[in-house]
């Protein structure tokens, strides 16, 4: 078992309204000391063990299905044989 | 781009830096000798670039727009504005126009998809109007892979998650699929909306010292001159065209629309014009704000642009497609008025400039002057290019004779027909659109037209959107009249006459003679059935350059047809209502095959000469059912279209599963030809004599409908048979399962 | 009697509430605006549908930190009639005074699809126009409208009969097939199905009237309005 | 400037069809070493240094608005004078 950690952003330039709406709502809820939101998704896959490549697995599956390279970016963190 | 270092204007002339950005040699000589006199610096370029593709100017098809019938005497605002205004009556319009976004959709067709629609609702509120529905026409490849697949779903996604969310019913579209479209699917919206005609509003910025106003969403980096981009054709390498995504807010247009109609409510004195910023962003709507009020310049403080991101140039800020966004020209003295609206309505606004004495279009930037040109030459003075026109080989070659297709055991044939993805249910797309909000739809996604009720008044609206591109593939004039002749069929068989209509004309790389015939000759077609059916073109868009790998798609003219029915009691949808019913087809059939259904299931493609059409009997039998309607004669109509008059027979039992029982002297074959001006259509006992008498040589008396749940029909030859329930699965199981 | 039906930002099926009052159940409905801090006057207050704040980060979460909030938490606490449709019913959990939560439905996909539903409990002063077990067709038109709720709450929704109407077929993966729950009290009506969707046979239901004259008649036969 | 990774996940219990939805197109797409799909929202929010109690504030604001908790948990980092 092995865990990877996979963290999917939007690239720079791309508008993220989502992130927008909840920054400004929690300046209106008074907290006026947050000065960026950004928001982005988190993913926790369990990859079985008989995996020979997961690095070039893992990389795969974020281009073809868990971010879109269009407008997202993203990074992975491999945590061995750690428990979700 | 944006990363580039912004050339010198030596440098733009000495290595031809325009004509990454789209301009060729012959127009960067224009701005340079023509209208400068001196040589353009990098803003100015950039400016031209945008205004002068063929997103912004029509260069290539405004010669070609000239041939539209667009006169009636309904019409309150034609071709020109935002989008067009029918009269219908009680001092209020219909306002409607449809918009593509197959460039965007193919690159990213969630993204793609939800910026088309919002587009399309600010065209429509910038009139002053109130959407009050929207329709999708897509195209797309096949579904024999998992890239037609994700082009669908993302792109269906797209539509849905903004039309939802602003809260406009999306009451109908069309969806074929054919591998014409297979790396470039067609996305095109269409909204429609209702207003007080004296609420009508203009694109025009008049007055000196009138304020421009910016409303709406930040500018950011995105879709930087995208309009160029859009008029781009595509190749395998269109990857590092990515940097054009932009993303939708519909939250933020909800806001947007909301503040934009309270001003034009109740803030009429404030406001001069009003416009979206589309296609080339800032720079197209104030450019055609100034050029359009005549007589006027316009100066804009760049400075003042909300901005999303740091370090903009003034190019990238003139170019930028953020999303959301809206120019109103207020009155000098009103602008905190205005303001105030879009605070409250929580929406950003700010001036950002002013109408000028002049002519000059001016803009400053860390307080600089970095563009000075005439205004008129960003937008009415634009080149116009008039294409050299020449028939496809391939349309002169083929063979008059009509395919002969193989229905050796018609049941079987009907199965396999109902089950291909244009001709199967479509629920699996609409049901994932809200169809109901504003709680006017009469009639939904699922019959012929949709049909939406005005409010407080016992009128509605039939509305619908239709093309085959195989009919224009085989022959773009005749199928141009189908087109606007099918759209027609739709509208009438609900219960409506027709106001008027728009278009998309999706088509391939004008600057190829024979791809340029197809868009000439579809538009000559189309304004042939225009005029003959009394349906004027008030509105519409173009999209060219639609080819993958240097092939094109089939010339793919979308026509959305608006109709009025002028009582509720009329609306008519296609179910069959009760058992004993008479069910009559309407209009001749003949042995027309090729470009039909039943010809690409067979062989995989269409081919020869596309059979005969008759417009005058097409107008005939269009006024029949309209009659027949208007007499209170019809329990059910609907139009026969794509695979012929089996599959009409067999959709027209499935709303209310009940069966029919019918004898004709037609072949097994002849049920799937697809002969033009056909109804199927069903009529209660007491009413046979008048309809007979009304209808007289023009209709066939099938038979009866049954409420055995069975199809069965006896041909000259042979028969279908099948139970409805069963082949109602097959038809609505079709799309989710090719889907999968 | 006067109905106050709420308007946030991004709200979009209030206007479609306000004419099936004023059209359709002939009483009388005014718009409330999310800023406002008071409720006083009205009889009944209607939660409308739609995407507040664009159901960004949860559907009905940031809706339910608006000034509003406060006055209708005060107005349930009396006891009045509140009734939270889709996006308001999401607005109504996010808020607590509703248990449980709503989740993407399992298809993942919004749907849009007349739906039959069953009156699971008609005592109530919203269904008591219905019989028991009545059937009614109802439209759904939601992404986000897969009631969950933990095993102890709903062991408690199901103990003290607090759901109203479910589903027949269920469309969106809901525990218990739930389709409407009410609170405690009996006062706060959540339901994803839009009844003023279906107050004219033209528009293809009128099942959904039931539920306005439920509460019309409830708060007439009161005969108070107690402040 | 302080940055603050927050991390927010479903409940152990509680289904996520978005989640399902990807594990099983993973699996459908021939990734079948995959055994688990997890998946959350990731934030990062820069807080300006004025702020006093950050912990508190930042779990005011989880509790109130980033998590449901009815279904969701969450965890999160403070990346001292970081920049995002
Ligand atoms: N993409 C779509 N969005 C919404 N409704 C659609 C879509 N595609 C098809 N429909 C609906 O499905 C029904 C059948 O469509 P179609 O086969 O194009 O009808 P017709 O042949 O009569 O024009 C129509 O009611 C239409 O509005
Ligand atoms: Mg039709």
């Amino acid at each position: 078992m092995t865990l990877v950690k996979v963290y999917v952003n939007y690239k720079k330039s791309i508008l993220n309204p989502e992130a927008q709406a909840i920054h400004s709502a929690l300046n209106r809820l008074g907290y006026s000391n947050i000065s960026d939101v950004k928001l982005g998704k988190y993913f926790e896959i369990t990859v079985d063990d008989d995996s020979k490549d997961i690095d070039s697995e893992i990389n795969e599956i974020c281009d073809k299905l868990l971010a879109n390279v269009n407008m997202e970016s993203y990074r992975y963190e491999i945590v061995e044989g750690a428990n979700a | 781009m944006s990363n580039q270092q912004q050339a010198t204007p030596e440098q733009i002339r000495d290595q031809k830096v325009y004509r990454g950005m789209g301009l060729t040699d012959y127009e960067y000589g224009l701005i340079k000798d023509n209208v400068l006199h001196r040589l353009p610096n990098y803003t100015e370029i950039g400016l031209y670039s945008g205004m002068w593709s063929e997103h912004c100017s029509y260069k290539n098809s405004k010669p070609v727009l000239k041939k539209f019938y667009t006169k009636g005497k309904r019409v309150v605002k034609g071709p020109g504005e935002g989008a067009g205004i029918i009269d219908i009556g009680d001092g209020q319009g219909v306002v409607f126009k449809a918009e593509s976004h197959n460039h965007p959709s193919a690159v990213e067709p969630f993204q793609g998809a939800t910026t088309g629609v919002g587009g399309i609702l600010r065209d429509i509120f910038s009139m002053g109007a109130r959407p009050i529905a929207s329709l999708d026409s897509l195209r797309f490849g096949n579904v024999k892979n998992d890239a037609d697949k994700y082009f669908i779903s993302q792109i269906v996604a797209g539509i849905s998650s903004y039309g939802n969310c602003i809260g406009v019913p999306t009451v109908g579209g069309d969806t074929a699929f054919d591998d014409a479209y297979q790396n470039n699917p067609l996305v095109n919206v269409m909204c429609v909306g209702l207003m007080n005609i004296d609420n009508m509003e203009v694109g025009a910025a008049a007055g000196a010292g009138n304020a421009i106003i910016y409303v709406g969403a930040d500018t950011g980096r995105d879709g930087i001159n995208g309009a160029s981009f859009a008029s781009a054709e595509f190749d395998s390498e269109h990857e590092s065209q990515r940097s054009a995504v932009q993303v939708g807010d519909p939250f933020n247009e909800k806001l947007v629309m909301e503040g934009c109609l309270d001003v034009i409510d109740n803030h009429k004195d404030a406001l001069v014009g009003i416009q979206d910023m589309g296609a080339a962003g800032l720079v197209s709507s104030s450019a055609e704000m100034g050029s359009k009020a005549g007589g006027n310049g316009m100066k804009l403080n760049l400075d003042l642009v909300p901005q999303r991101e740091k370090g903009m140039s003034a190019f990238e800020l003139m170019l930028s497609e953020s999303q959301e966004r809206m120019l109103l020209c207020v009155k000098a003295g009103k602008e905190d008025e205005v303001l105030k609206v879009f605070a409250d309505h929580g929406v950003n606004a700010v001036v950002i400039g002013r109408v000028t004495d002049g002519s000059d279009y001016v803009l400053e930037h860390h307080g600089k002057v970095v563009a000075n040109v005439p205004v008129d030459s960003l937008s009415a003075d634009a080149p116009v290019y008039h294409r050299e026109s020449k028939e496809p080989a391939r349309i002169d070659q083929e063979s008059p004779e009509q395919f002969d297709p193989e229905v050796s055991v018609p049941t079987e044939t009907l199965r396999k027909m109902l089950s291909q993805p244009t001709i199967a249910s479509k629920e699996n797309i609409f049901k994932t659109y809200d169809t109901q909000v504003q709680t006017n739809t009469v009639v939904g996604p699922g019959s012929d037209a949709a049909v939406v009720r005005i409010l407080h008044k016992n009128k509605a609206i039939a509305i619908t959107t239709d093309v085959n591109g195989r009919y224009l593939y085989l022959n773009p004039r005749v199928g141009g009249q189908m087109a606007v002749a099918e759209a027609g069929r739709n509208v009438v068989a609900s219960g409506a006459f027709p106001l008027g209509i728009t278009d998309c004309l999706n088509f391939g790389n004008p600057e190829k003679p024979d791809q340029f015939y197809e868009l000439d000759q579809a538009v000559m077609g189309m304004s042939e059935a225009c005029e003959k059916l009394e349906s004027p073109v008030i509105s519409g868009n173009v999209s060219l350059n639609n080819e993958f790998d240097d092939v094109a798609i089939y010339p793919s003219p979308m026509v959305g047809m608006v109709g009025l029915i002028d009582d509720l009691k009329k609306v008519t949808t296609q179910d069959l209502k009760q058992a004993n019913d008479l069910v009559y087809v309407l209009g001749k059939t003949g042995d027309d095959f090729n470009g039909s259904e039943i010809q690409r299931m067979q062989t995989g493609k269409v081919s020869g000469q596309l059979f005969n059409f008759d417009l005058d009997y097409e107008v005939k039998i269009q006024k029949l059912v309209q009659k027949a309607i208007n007499d209170g004669l019809l329990n059910s109509a609907h139009d026969v279209s794509e695979g012929g008059l089996i599959v009409s027979i067999a959709e027209s039992t499935f709303g209310n599963q009940l069966g029919v029982n019918l004898v004709s002297d037609l072949t097994a074959k002849q049920f799937f030809a697809e002969t033009q001006s056909r109804f199927v259509v069903s009529v209660s006992e007491e009413n046979r004599e008048q309809f007979e008498t009304l209808v007289g040589g023009d209709a066939s008396l099938l038979g009866r409908v049954t409420n055995d749940n069975h199809l069965f029909v006896q041909t000259a030859d042979s028969y279908f048979d099948m139970a409805v329930d069963e082949a109602y699965q097959t038809w609505k199981g079709a799309l989710p399962c090719v889907l999968k | 009697m006067k109905f106050a039906i709420l308007s946030f930002p991004g709200s979009n099926c209030e206007m479609d509430l306000y004419y099936a009052i004023k059209d359709i159940i002939k009483e009388d409905a005014e718009l409330v605006s999310y800023k406002k801090d008071s409720l006083d006057g009205f009889d009944a207050v209607l939660v409308p549908g739609g995407f507040s704040y664009g159901d960004y980060l949860r559907s009905g979460a940031i809706a339910r930190f608006s000034p509003i909030i406060k006055p209708l938490q005060k107005f349930a606490e009396s006891g009045k009639p509140v009734l939270g449709i889709c996006n308001g019913f999401q607005i109504l959990t996010e808020a607590g005074l509703l248990p449980g939560s709503l989740q993407k439905n399992v298809s993942a996909k919004f749907i849009c699809e007349p739906e039959k539903l069953v009156v699971n409990n008609n005592k109530t002063m919203f269904s008591n126009g219905y019989d028991f077990e009545q059937k009614i067709t109802l439209p759904i038109a939601h992404g986000d409208g897969n009631y969950y709720a933990d095993v102890k709450t709903l062991r408690e929704l199901e103990e003290n009969n607090q759901i109203v109407f479910k589903y027949w077929n269920n469309p969106n993966g809901s525990v218990a097939n739930i389709a409407g729950i009410i609170n405690k009290k009996g006062n706060v009506l959540g339901m994803m199905p839009h009844p003023e969707r279906a107050v004219e046979d033209i528009l293809g239901s009128s099942d959904g009237k039931g539920i306005f004259y439920s509460i019309v008649k409830t708060i007439k036969d009161r005969g108070v309005i107690y402040e």
